[in-house]
């Protein structure tokens, strides 16, 4: 064991845990003030959900002795054999435990991110229901596949910290939850404004903080490799910031906050697979193209006409495609792309793509059917004008 | 002159305005409010404690219009603001003496 | 006795309340509301969303008075809130047929 | 048909509301205001900068009844919102020409 | 020196300091708008004061020499002989300062706890009053007690992060407080609804967050047992959130955003002093009991009609003496607990929370009877009406 | 490399990186509603802007190879030559981009500092062209005089973390700010509040939270030196917190929650040139005086008329100097102040005093100058009283 490296991951687990309160404002801050509360629960709620779930079954299907390349045995069923020392870690630095925590951590979050996508009109109970199976169904596998000694990693796809795993698997499950429970009541006609942009604000700036543990932290030590992730990362979150204003002013308007915060986390979602393999320079060319894109993104949704409420699609699964290829082009460290003489890896960066908005759209978007068809998806008519916090949870968020 | 003061449900502010503009009027002043009425309040829970919340938020909209304009005010408001379930709001119409456009001093009909 | 309502830009509540005490009344009530008129709104944008927001922050003044002092209070808000741009506001002026003072009991003139 | 528009202190809105109830009425809008009056204000510091603030936070509340049933609403309010210090407010009683319900268009007594 | 664990414990310090702000915007959010800014004050005002203390008199209390089993001497007095290098070091892996300021964060943290209890109508001045004799005359010998070589500690007693010294403590005291300075003006007649929950999961967020600073790092070194801790206390958590929501439910109402809030803190209350000596699957059940019995606890101030107003008592209180006890049933890392054959565990358990109880209740009530006869508790009614942001700070909270 | 200190390093850099939405917030919360997002915008583009700017050209000016004294040279151009090994790196057991990307924290949050003086009336792109140029000419060369081989940190100036590079840089600058852009329209005659003080409290705990990573982490490594530079943080923020609030007690008020808000800022801001140079009882004196200088502080403005909107001046210009002073008094480990015997260290501390004032004051003068003249610095009278949010970026902050 590696007293360092345990000393950077456990403090690295803490910020990405960091990150999911951190999302519950983000997302909250953009909701109607009826709904902050039930928006911040819909996230805040997987911290507790999804922990357990990973403890007991989640983390063996990801991380247990592989079946076939497409999940995990059940050796590790509830943290069984999964101790204080390295015995059969993964990371064969760090405490068994330690490994299994911090990749809970990115559990955690990945359900809490499609929240975004039916903010503002999901059931609560619904929620628990789906989170809990897409877990097991839809993030174990794909976490399995790319990091846990499955087919996508052995065919050499490229993911540092997760731009399929995380962001890919959540914006496809999104497209699939607005597809299904279709629009917000008034959606097009009343004005959607966010309740309180300096909630999003505070979001951005504790995602942005948790993002180096999630980055940085993929290296799984405290290294170079970690230290060019940390750098990479923020200099594409830069880039992204920059990126997103300068689109917002050429498009015509003028450079707004939520801008900045948007184009900040577009450019972390862009450099999340490729944090460790490419170098400083190109980081800020996929965080500025993050920027870009994931702008582009979000004004699909009037174009299509679905209402994917926080921008989820746009954002997320754009943005993980985007850096998803951009490894695939600016791979130089660790493992080259096609500007350093390898195009086979875009090839296999795009098969990878491809394979996770399949899977994951596909299985997300029957559990959602089944779901709305029996428990049913969506408050009713009546819950969706008085707001989440009192249908859902009785309460208000505000008294001031 | 007259002013017609109308309590609706909030998010069909946007709807009585349009339909107030169509009658060629400019000029309304709105607050937000909180109504009790015949339509139910709702039950809120903070750690095991429960209130019981009577007041509803609702829109208030003033409008001041020479009198012989009130009927078609109250029909555009009536239209606009009806979803026929309890909690729809009132209009309550009530005199106005003098009314003076601060700009300009303007008085009477030529101040609104 | 009469009720004066007037509608100002919200910096301008502190003259306003100024030039009123100065004419020896001390009380009025305020809210803080939106009006919708001749005035320009502004244009907001989220995430590439254009919103056309037409309400603009105002405030409302409620003054309860003497018939005959009414006069003299038009006069001092005009002044008092005058900027000479569209938005100034409005003045309007509206009958009160009893006050009561809660505290004493008192009605009429002895009560504001 | 009157409206009584009665200025409280804003932790009587309940006791204000039930002795309301009580008389059978059961309708009342209620807007979060600002008051200046007798009632002395209080000081505030930032970063050694002071601010006297005069404005109080009161609460208003409006009802529209029949004109016969004034005189018992002025002596359930008086009652509940009495405290006996400065500052307990005021109450307005103003003509109201119309009333319609929107739901229905019930219009006079029956509208409310 | 080990420059790892030291790494890790800088950065554990630095977590626990963010607690107190953290527990400041958990508590103001439930408070009301016109006392955001006073309860927010009585939080964070300890990190002012108490710091002060604790470097001159509180450590050297805790942690000087051992004086009969019940309090440290003065050799560590302003600091003297506390260093950067390992000399007599409690953790001779670390700077002597290092482990100073660690055990300073909790001291700072604890009176802020207590303030919960009395949160709405508390002097300014009396809580300054009361949170420096309180560090002094129960703080300190508790903490000697428990980890300075005091009595409690030499009995067995195991608290792992604070069960006893932090929350079971300010609970007691908490318990004391209310009985003495009495309930609000208008309790049990007017609504005292929280006027900004976001706040309050924001701070719920920041807890949970610094929390793995208080318990992975109260292992005083980057290893497994630190790895441990951090496992348990995050599932604790994760149980006790789902546990509060569950009695919610089955309680007869919805499941609620402060119950998601309350239950976590409830279950990383209950796991603080087991959180180095169970397993991850022991700490699923401590920190679900931690979220049921906590909601149990904030039903008993109706029963018994005392205010607590934050529900100090029914958390911390019960919650940390659910820890203590559990830790004597399910210890089974580096110590047993009565599931593991050793009931004798159980017993100084038991003990432990008995006189942890005893003592920092008697003394708390003295302290406060003393500073209401002299100083005086309570502000004016008509303080308390106005509220204590401006009449005991002159500022208003908020200017929408 | 060292791995625990890298461990340690990354953890810090992402802390410091936290302070700037920290100072968002506590910015943020001390001005209008209508300017909430324009005063947060003009912080969080740093994190973007200068991010870029400092890998691009920042950096090589103040850690390329020294030419003159002055200025650093164009060798790490782009970052050429600056990778995950310790080669060239200024501190030898770091990855020299770690050293890269720490630096680069300090260099994001310096000029968003500076913004706190013309808060609520300055032009959004006139902010960018300043703060873009201003990086340049100003900073980086400050950076390299002090840290960067050049002739302030050759003459032996002591500046621990940032006292002249950070704070008395940004208050110079923003005194030249409020003499160039003139004060608020209204300002004097209308009220002034801070329209949303928990933010700012929160903002406080977010910055005094994240200075352990500025203060500890320069450092450079997990040693006692770190440890120390903790402890003197932590002590001189909590002194400066409770002189504060003392001072406005004995100026005849309440002590106020901003006050102890500010004071704490203002031991912070004390401390960090000394922090590793002293001990923590000297600590405790620095951050007292500094919280009761820098009340002193921002009554200069009334007494000469400025208009410092958010009290750069006040805070972070007298408090930087006073802490370069206190570092010359006080200085002991590692170093000898006048109290040590060293009379000389005091001289030399003064004279890096005047030369960062004079440098900083009149390049700044010069640059606002010439953009006031050419794009304008200031919004239309019309922009400022419908605030920086709709004005500046068609936004609003709130929607309750
Ligand atoms: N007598 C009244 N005086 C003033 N406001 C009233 C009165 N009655 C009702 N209101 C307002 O009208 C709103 C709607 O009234 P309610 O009785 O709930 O439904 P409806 O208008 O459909 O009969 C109330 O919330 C309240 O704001
Ligand atoms: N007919 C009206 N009834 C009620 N309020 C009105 C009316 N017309 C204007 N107002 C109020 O007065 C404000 C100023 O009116 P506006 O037409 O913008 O400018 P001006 O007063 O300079 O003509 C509006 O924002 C609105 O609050
Ligand atoms: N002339 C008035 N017009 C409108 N509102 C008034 C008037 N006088 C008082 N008020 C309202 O009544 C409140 C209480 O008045 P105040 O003079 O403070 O005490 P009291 O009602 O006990 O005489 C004020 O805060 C204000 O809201």
């Amino acid at each position: 064991m590696n007293a360092a490296d345990t000393s950077f991951i456990l403090i690295c687990s803490a910020l990405v845990m960091f990150m999911t309160p951190g999302l519950a404002l983000f997302y909250a801050g953009m909701a109607r003030s009826k709904n902050v509360l039930g928006t911040i629960m819909q996230s805040f709620v997987m911290l507790g959900l999804v922990s357990i779930i990973w403890a007991v079954i989640g983390y063996t299907l990801a991380f247990g002795d592989d079946i076939g390349g497409f999940i995990g045995g059940m050796n590790f069923f509830a943290l069984d054999g999964v101790g204080m020392d390295t015995l059969n870690s993964p990371a064969d630095n760090l405490p068994h435990l330690l490994f299994m925590v911090f990749q809970g951590m990115f559990a955690v979050i990945t359900p809490a991110l499609i929240t975004g996508a039916f903010a503002e009109r999901m059931k609560f109970k619904s929620l628990l229901i789906f989170s809990s199976l897409w877990i097991i169904v839809v993030y174990a596998p794909m976490c399995h596949w790319v990091w846990g000694g499955g087919w996508m990693g052995e065919r050499g796809a490229l993911d540092f910290a997760g731009g399929a795993v995380v962001h890919m698997s959540s914006g496809a499950a999104a497209l699939a939850a607005c597809l299904v429970i279709g629009k917000r009541k008034g959606y097009g006609k009343q004005s959607f404004i966010p309740h309180n942009l300096p909630m999003t604000l505070l979001g951005a700036g504790i995602l942005w903080f948790g993002w180096f543990g999630f980055n940085a932290g993929s290296a799984l030590a405290a290294n170079g490799v970690a230290a060019n992730a940390f750098v990479t990362t923020h200099l594409a979150a830069a880039a992204g910031l920059l990126g997103w204003l300068l689109v917002e002013g050429i498009h015509g308007g003028k450079p707004t906050t939520l801008g900045a915060a948007s184009g900040a986390v577009a450019g972390l979602v862009a450099i999340t697979p490729a944090a460790g393999f490419v170098t400083p320079m190109a980081a800020i060319l996929i965080g500025f193209g993050g920027g870009i894109i994931c702008y582009g993104g979000i004004l699909l949704k009037s174009k299509f006409k679905y209402d994917d409420s926080l921008d989820v699609v746009g954002i997320h699964g754009l943005g993980g495609t985007w850096g998803a290829l951009a490894t695939g082009l600016f791979a130089s460290v660790g493992a080259e792309g096609l500007f350093y003489g390898n195009p086979e890896q875009l090839w296999i960066q795009l098969e990878s793509v491809i394979c996770t908005w399949g899977y994951c759209f596909v299985v997300s978007w029957i559990l959602l059917k089944v779901i709305d068809a029996t428990v049913g998806l969506r408050v009713t008519e009546d819950e969706e004008i008085i707001g989440l916090d009192v249908a859902e949870h009785s309460e208000a968020g505000y008294q001031l | 002159m007259k002013k017609i003061e109308i309590i609706v449900r909030p998010f069909k502010i946007d709807d009585v305005k349009e339909a107030i503009a169509d009658l060629g009027l400019r000029g309304m002043t709105v607050t937000e409010v909180k109504g009790f009425g015949r339509q139910g309040g709702h039950k809120e829970v903070y750690r095991g404690a429960e209130y019981q919340v009577d007041f509803i938020a609702k829109t208030k909209i003033e409008i001041v219009v020479e009198a012989e304009r009130v009927p078609e005010v109250l029909e555009a408001v009536r239209n606009s603001a009806l979803t026929g379930k309890v909690g729809d709001g009132k209009i309550f119409v009530t005199p106005v003496e003098e009314v003076v456009r601060i700009r300009t001093g303007e008085t009477g009909p030529d101040a609104i």
